[in-house]
């Protein structure tokens, strides 16, 4: 996508010019997206768990209340931040740098047409799962700086969680990359062309989509942030602009699980008819509707429960179904 | 407390889960819970002192504040009181006007029990169905009474005013409504839903035992298989012409004290349709002087409230005030074992199960 | 002659506001309508709920009368992260000091909304030993809702007043620096 | 039943008592010494479960305290009544007897300034540990005083 904008800019602008217009609007198009998909998303998943509930949602503010979290973003802006003996570079680096992982999950996944990147580099799924499961050290730093009892029972509750699923994650990625053989989504999403991963993992998909759950902290694995609990858990302290960055990041997280569930195990853009980038999002929008029901159906988890789940199940089952497939590879 | 490694957690008393203002200080290991120790008392707000100064009939509106989620209840408990004192005998429509009245505020009460308890355990859409639920229960209430949470219905010698026309087409539909919820979407949302089960089964085991110690009364008494209802032994308004089981469960534990307010708003909707039934006519309330004087005496009633066996022991001495009256209230025998119960549990357990007690501090602070 | 001289000298001291001063001011202007506007449609409740009231907070989050139409948002979560305060219920003298230990710990721009006859004068408990007889007595309150308790209702009617106080810009609090 | 316990009770404490009513559900007997109070809840445990509510009447200067005993059983009742003088504001604990006699003794210590000997925890328990006086006696009176005074000053 970057050649294809320089080549269009190019035309317009001369020699050292056009290189800069380029490398900003490449910025821009990421930035707008991060702000603008946790908007959407937010309000999807309020009008839709209120639904769920036999409730309306937000309904005032714009038609069918869209414009709500633009009147929630704009009122994060302008809060004030209240702070009592906070370690303050970690605290005020926490947000930024979960911000900073959601940039670069919107920079390197693939939006949903061959070749449609705003950087395409060979080895994105492995970035993109490390830049979703970087957060238990940052949710730890968070819990330890904000020097609150609820805040650091929050950041080990998170850091445990997160580590437990982050294994059996990764291990389900390697399965589905081994039977592609690659780690980049455009030849993974190529190796479907005839048969969706789905069908010959249905175990996998299952454990990518718990273990992803998980790893992004949504109901009903939200256990650091239990509100009923710990209130907001690892977030207590956070205010203003920077609560709005954590759940900014926890949407953008989100929408890459909805994302990656149609390039891993549904075939990303391939169909027949319709065009690659009108299969992709209408696949993208039913996996999301789908993984975004549990958060309205399901009580929240306990901690000891959720480890137990993870070491004791999910992880072997997840080396195992590895062993599996390669066996069958090699043979 | 001294040489402790872990933290002190205080839980209230203003928190999302402390159903009001109750205040647990807990010693915790990691996510293991040491020591825990329960603080009330942030809504005293000196009922029992209220009632020296105010006359027998313009004491209600306190009442109704006791237990807050089944007003009623406290109104005809306070009601059996005084007539008890003063020696007033109900007409027999007032009587099975309260005993309705009473019910459909069972089933409020467990209502919000059930909303409440999925809340603190994470399920957002148990809480608002079943306000959904209650609602339309609210709506006969203020249909009856004119208010909602706090009614002001009953009177002494009988109630305010009596049913309005097309009660009965009007309640049917909503307790036919109630019964399919329960049985279909709560079923699905709670009874069989694993997570749910996972968190509550075999947490905060209340034995018999335990029960007998701390004086429990109601459904968390009969969570633990003490078969036991003030309304079957000890009938007080026409609860012996009704038929009605007494729903019991064995093990104790917050999932059964669930099951049993589900079975009793099954057990609340089958007298209520007795009692449509066989409601009689004729005056709803006997007359009573506004300032009504008891004579030198010490009364005793007790009735089975939603949340227990709760009290009054009025002490008049001739004056147009009680000189003295005592509330028992059934929430503040059990939460005293919640120190005994929580030690060895997790941060999560609780939640789950201090909703699972079904407290309500403005009955147990007074 | 003394008072025209002043009148002059008056005239020659008042400069009108160059360009760069009305930008900046209409700017200004412009920022603060666009702030309130977000602050007024986006109300997240600290559920401050001590008693009866409380309930009839919960059910004007339910579906009734639905509180996330209007932005009110019960997330729950700590009072760093909301913007009102509804006081439901008696507030006791044991409680006082909580009260206004969570109304400083959130940052401000603020609100309070005093739910109910008891955080009005006392109501029923006006002559109570231990109940704070209207919470005025103790915190500045923007909008008082009556009744014993309260309709749902009202408290949707208590949110659209205050919202449009916060659009208006006409909400004053004597602590508006220090937090 | 409950008449058997009368029998028992008359025969335990040799007679330091007055049976007020005897319908077989509702007793009420009178200790005449509160030092009686231990012996008789020893007594009553046998037939009795738990202490259902503690009544305390401010007979100024006296206090009366009934004691309701209930059992899960069946429906009776009996309802020990004991004077405390005004020399000292003191009784035994029944809390070792019956456990569920806790926080009914705290609640009366909190609201009436009585003092259980042996309580193990007797601590305010609905009011602040230096919320001043003991807002249920006779002679405590809710003056402007009292209701204009917010309470932010309370420590605890």
């Amino acid at each position: 996508m970057f050649s294809y904008v320089y080549g269009v800019l190019s035309r317009f602008f001369s020699a050292p010019a056009d290189l800069i217009v380029t490398l900003i609007v490449m910025l821009l198009v990421p930035l707008t997206l991060v702000a603008i998909i946790p908007v959407i998303i937010g309000w999807v998943d309020r009008k839709y768990g209120a639904r769920i509930q036999s409730r309306w949602g937000p309904t005032y503010v714009g038609p069918f209340g869209i414009l709500q979290n633009v009147a929630d973003v704009i009122k994060l802006i302008g809060k004030r931040v209240i702070t009592t003996n906070v370690d303050r570079l970690s605290y005020s680096f926490v947000p930024i740098a979960l911000t900073a992982a959601s940039f670069l999950i919107v920079v390197l996944i693939p939006w949903g047409a061959p070749g449609l990147y705003i950087l395409d580099i060979p080895y994105n799924l492995l970035f993109i799962y490390v830049l979703m499961a970087v957060s238990p050290l940052l949710i730890l730093l968070a819990g330890w700086s904000e020097n609150n009892k609820y805040s650091i029972i929050g950041g080990f509750r998170g850091a445990t969680q997160i580590a437990t699923y982050e294994l059996t994650l990764i291990i389900t990625i390697l399965s589905v990359a081994m039977l592609s053989g690659s780690y980049n989504i455009s030849d993974i999403v190529a190796s479907q062309k005839h048969l969706w991963y789905v069908v010959y993992l249905p175990i996998t998909f299952l454990m990518f989509v718990v273990a992803g759950y998980a790893v992004i902290e949504r109901d009903p694995f939200d256990i650091p942030e239990a509100t009923q609990e710990l209130l907001a858990g690892w977030k207590i302290e956070y205010s203003g602009l920077r609560y709005g960055m954590f759940l900014l990041s926890d949407y953008i997280k989100m929408f890459a699980l909805s994302m990656l569930t149609v390039y891993l195990f549904f075939g990303g853009w391939n169909g027949p008819l319709l065009p690659a980038f009108a299969w992709f999002w209408i696949k993208t929008i039913i996996a999301m509707m789908i993984l975004l029901t549990p958060r309205w159906v399901y009580p929240r988890l306990r901690i000891d429960q959720l480890v137990k789940f993870g070491w004791n199940w999910m992880l072997p089952l997840s080396i195992l179904n590895l062993l599996v497939v390669g066996a069958v590879l090699l043979v | 407390m001294e040489n402790r490694k872990g933290v002190i957690l205080n839980i209230g008393p203003v928190h999302p889960a402390t159903h009001g203002v109750l205040r647990l200080i807990a010693d915790l290991e990691g996510d293991t819970i040491e020591n825990i120790k329960v603080d009330i008392g942030f809504l005293h707000r000196g009922k029992e002192k209220l009632a020296e100064m105010r006359y027998f009939s313009n004491y209600y509106p306190i009442v109704d504040k006791l237990d807050y989620v089944s007003a009623l209840q406290m109104e005809i408990l306070f009601g059996s009181v005084v007539e008890k004192a003063a020696g007033i005998t109900l007409p027999p429509r007032a009587v099975y006007i309260r005993m309705i009245m009473a019910e459909i505020q069972r089933i409020m009460s467990h209502l919000v029990f059930i909303g409440s308890f999925g809340m603190d355990v994470g399920n957002y859409t148990g809480f608002i169905w079943a306000f959904r639920e209650r609602e339309e229960l609210m709506t006969i209430v203020e249909s009856v009474s004119g208010g909602r949470l706090a009614p002001m219905y009953i009177c002494n010698g009988g109630t305010f005013y009596d049913l309005p026309e097309n009660f009965n087409q009007a309640l049917t539909p909503v307790l036919d409504d109630i019964e399919k919820k329960i049985n279909k979407d709560y079923r699905a949302l709670f009874n069989d839903n694993n997570i749910f089960v996972m968190r509550t089964k075999g947490v905060g085991v209340i034995n018999k035992s335990t029960v007998i110690e701390n004086g429990i009364t109601g459904p968390n008494m009969r969570a633990a298989g003490i078969k036991r209802d003030l309304r079957r032994d000890e009938p007080y308004l026409a609860y012996e012409s009704m038929d009605f089981e007494i729903p019991t469960e064995e093990s104790g534990d917050s999932y059964s004290r669930f099951i049993i307010r589900i079975k009793e708003i099954i057990e609340s909707i089958k007298i209520i349709r007795q009692a449509l039934k066989n409601i009689p006519t004729g005056p709803y309330k006997t007359s009573v002087p506004w300032l009504l004087k008891i004579p030198e005496k010490q009364t005793f009633v007790r009735q089975e409230v939603s949340k227990g066996e709760m009290a009054m022991y009025m002490v008049t001495n001739g004056g147009l005030t009680p000189y003295r009256l005592k509330i028992r209230s059934p929430t503040f025998f059990s939460l005293k074992m919640l120190e005994k119960i929580l030690k060895g549990s997790k941060i999560a357990d609780i939640v789950a199960v201090v909703a699972s007690l079904d407290p309500v501090m403005g009955e147990v602070d007074r | 002659m003394n008072l025209e001289s002043e009148e002059k000298n008056a005239a020659d001291e008042f400069s009108y506001p160059g360009l760069g001063d009305v930008i900046f001011m209409k700017a200004e202007k412009f920022i603060e309508t666009v702030l309130n506007w977000g602050r007024g449609w986006s109300l997240w409740p600290v559920t401050f709920g001590t008693s009866c009231c409380a309930i009839e907070m919960m059910t004007f989050g339910a579906t009734k009368v639905d509180a996330d139409r209007m932005g009110v948002l019960f997330v729950g979560d700590s009072p760093r992260q909301s913007d009102l305060i509804l006081v439901s219920g008696t507030i006791t003298k044991k409680m006082a000091r909580r009260l206004i230990n969570v109304y400083e710990q959130m940052p401000s721009p603020k609100y309070v909304v005093a739910v109910g006859a008891c955080n009005i004068s006392g109501g029923l408990y006006h002559d109570s030993y231990n109940t704070i007889a209207g919470i005025d007595r103790i915190m500045q309150v923007d909008v008082h809702i009556p009744g014993c308790p309260p309709r749902p209702e009202q408290f949707q009617d208590a949110v659209k007043v205050l919202r449009e106080l916060i659009q208006k810009n006409k909400i004053e609090r004597y602590d508006k620096r220090t937090s | 039943m409950t008449s058997e316990l009368v029998e028992k009770l008359k025969s335990g404490l040799k007679g330091n008592i007055t049976v007020i009513s005897d319908d077989g559900v509702n007793d009420v007997v009178v200790l005449s010494d509160k030092k009686l109070i231990k012996s008789a809840a020893e007594l009553i445990k046998g037939t009795h479960d738990i202490l259902f509510m503690l009544t305390i009447v401010d007979r100024n200067p006296n206090f009366e305290l009934n004691y309701l005993f209930s059992n899960y059983r069946n429906k009776n009742i009996i309802i020990l009544r004991v004077n405390i003088t005004q020399d000292d504001y003191k009784i035994d604990t029944v809390s070792k007897v019956f456990p569920s006699a806790d926080w009914e003794e705290r609640e009366a210590y909190d609201l009436f300034g009585i003092e259980f000997k042996g309580h193990p925890d007797l601590r305010r328990i609905l009011l602040p540990e230096d919320w001043p006086g003991h807002p249920l006696r006779k002679d405590f009176e809710v003056t402007d005083d009292v209701r204009n005074w917010t309470g932010l000053d309370l420590k605890f």
